[in-house]
């Protein structure tokens, strides 16, 4: 067993671009999930809409990334916009199964082959950003960071390019969610997660703060989706599909809904346990430690999701209020 | 009492190690080629009732695999590209093809001219086959070869729109029947529980590959294999409640809450069912080839698929008329409506809705095995049917039995039907469509009763 | 134990949320054959007793006893099985079951007893007979009580527990409702009766609870309770002075 | 009035109950005289309505929940709504502050037609309701329940809320309000705990505190006193005539009889869906109507005995 190799793989895993995603779209599923009582089930959807919306204007229409970015945005915005009209008024369970089909017909309709022109079909969109890889002021193939003992804390250039402006990115909508939660907005919209009629009474507009809430979590959806197709340089339709949307979800949980660094510290510890978990497997089962009647090299990634099924139910069922919540302060109310 | 859900878990865990496994994984510990492999042989069908298909490799079969435009269900091919990649089979009748482009849609397709004589492909509109690949992903294709002459297809291009759509439309009511097997269980849980189930996706896949255990594993016939897999399917669905959502319903975990253990529920499933079974789309040892189809009109139907349509019909009927005339069929739309006002009449509550779940642990198995026969069994069968499923518990109303069957009935002929006008890659889209309206503008479902507020 | 009580509900402690209980140690003893009513402000805890005591609500303190057998925590269908019937407020019939439907969910552990059950319980609410086929979620409030309080009576209960029964009633239906609670309690039937309107339902029962805030206030016969100004003052109304 | 102060006499001689030591605390009553030439019946006209329902009603499938011809709430008085269960108050309540629609007719508040408009808009115009089961929001703390209250907020704004410079001042101004309406109801000392942690009393004091925030002109509260011990009760009694002595009109929903008498200057009864009496609370209880709609013909005699004696 190298564990040198596990201890770095582990630690690095927390940090690299999968988690940067993934904590991005699960602020934004911790703003309407977890302030505003919103089941949002279709956080890929948002997702989608920015990749695809950055990845087409710049590859078929051909506009600078910085404009494709800004595209991203406006499309997560419509989305939102369009969802919202017509079923913020629908019950919570409801409203979660309406937006999974919403991002499932996205989906559905961007891998559409007779579109292929347009948005790439089954392929996807590649190649469309290349200029962020050009902004790089590293030397994308070199080597930058250091080793400690055991651990190996090395990434290339273009990593930590990529990690650094996804970092930025978190540091932005952690401050920004922080500076929302904590304004009268934010007072209203949990307001709104306890009890819409006391809200509606109190004379605000439901509507208005959902579709509000909805919005600006959809946006960081939607940044989420363009980093994702940004650092990977490619769009592909059936990485859009439910499983994100319900691993972001963990993600959110694990951290803690209703609390504002809940995503990243959720973020980071779910990677670094999957990938913990993953790399200790894969070790025992090269070095015959496991017998491959059991479980072969394959295998080890299934058990591995597994493990995040149970991990979901174990922390809604055991810690609601996942690590950094407080019990009497969570949103989704075992007991509600 | 809250150690109840653990053990649940664990019980479910072990279930899933302690079936005999599927060999077939991909060896390599390391990220897999895309590979194209199958194995190339033909049936000779069993002369003496009873007996079970015999089958011949095929030495030197040329496969070929061509860039492709599959319809959105990877059903069906809808153009074709440049030839990709070659193989040949082995003595043993098996072939591989290594795909250099990576993920995308394909086709396969199978040179008639190198088998041996006298061997043809079953359905002649089958000698080309979609092939989708995802990322990391290795499938094996399947090609029916008869010794004998061939037939073709029914669904011919060129046939007047009308006859095409009786087709579509008899399809379609096949495929209904088998979503309205699926819907009734999803149906009564929310009925008596108040549960959206989202793993209820994992009990569609676990029945369809319990049969294919039972009959390819362990060479059972498959009409029983579809049985034994009822009789586990009720046992699991039994047990995940008793396990799982019993204990969470007496400590009194919200809905919503309950709604998100079943995505993790359905997280841990999936992926448990992958572990065993393996990412290979596979078939039925039995009915996978079957050459005599019986015609009425421009219909003209299999007796697998005649078995099937009635089958699930009847069943249908029976569970509607349980429903309606039967105590246990009372008890249970007694739940729900008002399950404190049960148990006041003296109704043992609890014990209703673990018949509910063993009642569509039971039909969503079978369900799922009939799909498992026109389709393929695979690891995500579940996945993709389950948001048709949500769609047509829907529209009949959610919590209401005898809607989810006419939602679900609805649903299939209107999928396969709109595919005269529609692209069928995107047929799901119509129906998650209306789902989402439905949703909107009368929550209550079509055959819902709508509920006096205040 | 006394083993004349039919139903002894001791010290109970409960409530719907944690940290917070609606009963607070009250207590109710009731004979073979009696038929008591149990009054007090909204809120007191009433309902909540008969919850409690049919085993629809945990209790986390006392106990509840039946004929000197332990009871308490025991589910609402063995309490059925033992012979005790409960009539909630609201919501007291299936609405998508017919009304013969209902009725026979009331024998629904005793189903061969249905037609002879059915026949007296109908000679009692004649009107259920009319719409035998109607769904229950059409019927009018009245006729919902009726149906409700006959789908009890399906199984004969020994001990009937009724929650308001004469809520949201006219006069005319409400006094039919008294009649027959008593009727039903002349038959033998051990009545626990839940009731805003204290003065008529005092007139009939043979002693009175008063719960105020879980606890027992005041307990007696009806005159009793009817001449302590007292009582008349904090929990009857004074409508009810007089009597 | 001299029939309300007969009441208050004979409440006193019971022994000093609820409405004895309701004296204690003396509030000005403006609506004293409004009512001096209205006629006891139902729809009988009022000399300044604030509220004005007409021929409103509505239907949950068959069944006709609510159907009013006319009702008129007078401004600056305290209007009891009285009724059976399942008479239709709350959903008349509903249908008034617009949280449920009428299938048909209209409602008129301050001389404008409000039929569906949406209840925020109604509560921003100064129409604000409590519930029967009270909406505190458990997990907020009572402060920030209460200054939840405030209108026209800037920080309620998304944009503005990123920049706190924009709106600390009103919020500060806010806070300081809220703490003066909770010094009124003695909560400042709970100020910080979470509104799930108030008992059963102290949410309903909480939910009527919070509605004062939103400077109403109308104040609708379905059961004020459902579940809330009698010494709440004085205090709750108080609370609401002061209301009324600030120039609030007030509708409220009860069934203690005792706490109708004592607080309101008009009552109104309904009874399946319809207005059969109006009148001041004493000559209300002798009404044929209501006697036979609600009171039940037990307590009629009562009644009789009761003025004889």
């Amino acid at each position: 067993m190298d564990w040198s190799l596990i201890f770095s793989n582990t630690l690095r895993s927390g940090i690299t671009q999968t988690a940067i995603i993934y904590i991005l779209a699960a602020i934004g599923m911790n703003l309407h999930v977890g302030y505003t009582g919103l089941m949002n089930f279709g956080q890929v959807g948002f997702m989608a809409v920015g990749a695809y919306g950055v990845g087409i204007s710049t590859s078929y229409y051909g506009l600078p990334l910085g404009v494709g970015v800004l595209i991203g945005l406006l499309c997560g915005l419509v989305l939102a916009v369009l969802l919202g009209m017509p079923t913020l008024r629908l019950r919570a369970d409801y409203l979660g199964i309406v937006t999974i089909a919403a991002a499932e017909i996205i989906r559905l309709v961007v891998r559409y082959q007779k579109l292929k022109d347009w948005s790439g079909g089954t392929n996807g969109i590649n190649g469309f950003a290349n200029d962020f890889q050009e902004w790089n002021p590293l030397t994308p193939s070199a080597k930058y960071g250091f080793e400690l003992g055991p651990l190996n804390l090395r990434f290339t250039g273009a990593d930590l390019w990529e990690m650094g402006v996804g970092w930025l990115m978190v540091c932005l909508a952690v401050f920004v969610m922080w500076r929302l939660v904590n304004s009268p907005w934010g007072r209203v919209l949990k307001s709104i997660r306890e009890d819409e009629n006391a809200a509606r009474a109190m004379g605000k507009s439901i509507f208005r703060f959902k579709m509000q809430s909805l919005v600006m979590g959809g946006l960081f959806g939607s940044l989420a989706g363009m980093f994702f197709a940004i650092s990977n340089n490619s769009v592909q339709p059936d990485n859009y599909s439910r499983a994100f949307t319900f691993f972001a979800l963990t993600v959110a949980i694990l951290g803690g809904l209703g609390r504002v660094w809940g995503p990243v510290l959720g973020g980071v510890i779910f990677w670094m346990l999957l990938s913990g978990i993953e790399n200790v497997l894969r070790e025992a089962v090269s070095d015959e430690k496991i017998p491959t009647g059991i479980m072969d090299g394959v295998q080890v990634g299934q058990v591995r999701f597994m493990l995040v099924g149970i991990g979901l139910m174990s922390l809604m069922i055991f810690r609601p209020q996942g690590m950094i919540g407080d019990k009497r302060g969570i949103a989704i109310d075992a007991r509600k | 009492m809250s150690r109840w859900p653990l053990i649940g878990i664990f019980t479910a865990a072990f279930l899933a190690l302690a079936t005999p496994a599927h060999s077939d994984h991909a060896a390599s510990a390391e990220e897999p080629a895309q590979v194209v492999s199958g194995k190339l042989q033909y049936t000779v069908e069993a002369t003496e009732s009873g007996g079970k298909d015999d089958r011949v490799p095929v030495e030197g079969g040329v496969v070929e695999v061509l860039a492709a435009t599959l319809s959105a269900d990877a059903r069906s091919v809808e153009s074709l590209g440049e030839v990709i990649g070659t193989g040949i089979s082995a003595a043993d009748g098996s072939f591989q093809v290594e795909l250099p482009a990576g993920p995308g849609d394909y086709a396969v397709r199978l040179d008639l001219e190198s088998l041996p004589e006298g061997v043809n492909v079953l359905d002649s509109t089958k000698q080309t086959l979609p092939l989708r690949i995802a990322d990391g992903q290795s499938k094996a294709v399947l090609f029916n070869l008869v010794l004998g002459d061939g037939g073709t297809s029914n669904v011919g291009a060129g046939d007047p729109w009308y006859e095409r759509m009786a087709r579509l439309a008899v399809n379609g009511l096949q495929f209904g029947l088998i979503i309205g097997m699926c819907a009734i269980g999803l149906s009564l849980i929310y009925g008596t529980t108040g549960l959206v189930n989202f793993a209820h996706s994992e009990m569609i896949t676990l029945g369809a590959v319990l049969a294919w255990m039972f009959n390819v594993t362990y060479g059972i016939p498959l009409i029983y294999a579809a049985l034994l897999a009822m009789v586990l399917g009720a046992l699991a669905g039994a047990l995940v409640d008793r396990g799982l959502w019993r204990p969470l319903r007496r400590r009194n975990t919200g809905l919503v809450a309950m709604s998100i253990v079943s995505i993790g529920f359905g997280i841990f499933m999936q992926y448990a069912i992958l572990y065993q079974f393996g990412d290979r789309p596979s078939k039925y040892a039995d009915y996978a080839v079957q050459r005599k189809s019986i015609t009425f009109g421009p219909i003209s139907l299999s007796p697998k698929e005649i078995i099937i349509m009635s089958l699930s019909a009847t069943i249908l009927v029976l569970v509607a008329l349980g429903l309606r005339y039967t105590r246990l069929g009372k008890a249970m739309r007694a739940v729900s409506d008002n399950p404190d006002l049960a148990a006041s009449t003296g109704v043992d509550v609890d014990r209703i809705i673990t018949l509910v779940w063993a009642l569509g642990g039971a039909l969503v198995s079978l369900g799922a095995a009939f799909q498992g026969v026109t389709e393929t069994v695979s690891w995500t069968m579940g996945q993709q049917l389950l948001l048709l499923v949500f769609a047509s518990v829907t529209l009949g109303g959610l919590g209401t039995a005898f809607g989810a069957m006419a939602g679900s009935i609805f649903v299939g002929i209107a999928i396969l039907v709109s595919t005269v006008w529609w692209p069928s890659e995107l047929q799901t889209v119509p129906a998650l469509f209306l789902m989402i309206v439905i949703l909107m503008v009368r929550p209550q479902g079509l055959f819902g009763r709508r509920e006096r507020i205040g | 134990m006394d083993d004349d009580l039919v139903i002894h509900v001791d010290s109970v402690v409960a409530g719907y949320v944690p940290g917070v209980n609606i009963l607070n140690g009250a207590s109710i003893e009731v004979a073979a054959g009696e038929l008591v009513g149990v009054l007090g402000p909204n809120g007191a805890g009433k309902s909540t007793m008969l919850k409690a005591l049919f085993g629809l609500l945990k209790i986390h303190t006392g106990s509840v006893w039946l004929r000197g057998e332990e009871v308490t925590g025991m589910k609402a269908n063995q309490l059925v099985r033992r012979g005790i019937g409960y009539v909630p407020q609201i919501n007291n019939v299936f609405p998508s079951l017919t009304v013969d439907e209902n009725l026979e969910m009331g024998c629904y552990q005793n189903p061969s007893s249905y037609r002879e059950r059915r026949t007296e319980v109908l000679s009692i609410f004649p009107r259920l007979g009319e719409r035998n086929s109607a769904q229950a979620g059409s019927l009018s409030g009245g006729e919902r009580q009726m149906l409700a309080m006959g789908r009890a009576l399906m199984m004969q209960p020994s001990v009937l527990l009724l929650d308001e029964p004469s809520a949201g009633l006219s006069p005319v239906l409400q006094d039919q409702v008294f009649d027959r609670v008593r009727e039903v309690n002349r038959s033998g039937v051990a009545i626990i009766m839940v009731e805003q309107n204290a003065a008529r339902c005092l007139q009939i029962c043979h002693r009175g609870y008063v719960l105020d805030q879980g606890r027992n206030a005041y307990t007696g016969t009806g005159e009793e309770l009817l001449s302590d100004p007292k009582v008349v003052e904090l929990y009857l109304g004074t409508l009810a002075k007089a009597r | 009035m001299p029939a309300s102060d007969a009441d208050f006499e004979r409440g006193g001689t019971a022994g000093g109950g609820a409405a004895g030591r309701l004296r204690d605390t003396e509030w000005d009553n403006p609506a004293e005289h409004a009512f001096d030439d209205c006629l006891e019946q139902p729809g009988s006209p009022k000399p300044s309505p604030i509220l004005v329902a007409h021929n409103i009603e509505r239907r949950f499938g068959g069944l006709i929940a609510v159907n009013v011809d006319t009702l008129e709430i007078q401004a600056g008085a305290i209007t009891a709504l009285i009724g059976p269960n399942g008479a239709g108050k709350t959903t008349l309540f509903n249908l008034l502050s617009g949280f449920d629609r009428p299938d048909m007719g209209e409602v008129v508040f301050e001389g404008e037609r409000v039929t569906n408009v949406a209840p925020h808009v109604l509560a921003q115009r100064g129409m604000v309701r409590t519930f029967q089961l009270t909406k505190v929001l458990a997990k907020l703390t009572v402060l920030e329940n209460m200054k939840l209250g405030g209108q026209r907020q800037s920080g309620e704004s998304m944009w503005r809320a990123l920049v706190p410079s924009m709106w600390r001042g009103q919020e500060q101004a806010l806070e300081a309000k809220a703490l003066e309406v909770l010094d009124e109801f003695n909560m400042v000392h709970m100020k910080d705990e979470f509104a799930g942690a108030l008992s059963g009393g102290q949410r309903k004091l909480l939910e009527m505190a919070r509605s004062l925030m939103t400077e109403p002109k109308l104040i609708m509260l379905d059961e004020p006193m459902a579940g809330v011990n009698p010494a709440l009760t004085q205090s709750l009694l108080g609370h609401v005539k002061r209301l009324r002595a600030q120039g609030i009109s007030v509708v409220f929903v009860e069934h203690d009889m005792d706490v109708v008498r004592d607080i309101s200057d008009w009552v109104v009864v309904m009874a399946e869906g319809v207005v059969v009496a109006e009148g001041r609370a004493a000559s209300v209880g002798k009404n044929p109507a209501v006697i036979d709609a609600y009171l039940g013909t037990s307590h009629a005699a009562l009644s009789e005995e009761d003025g004889n004696g």
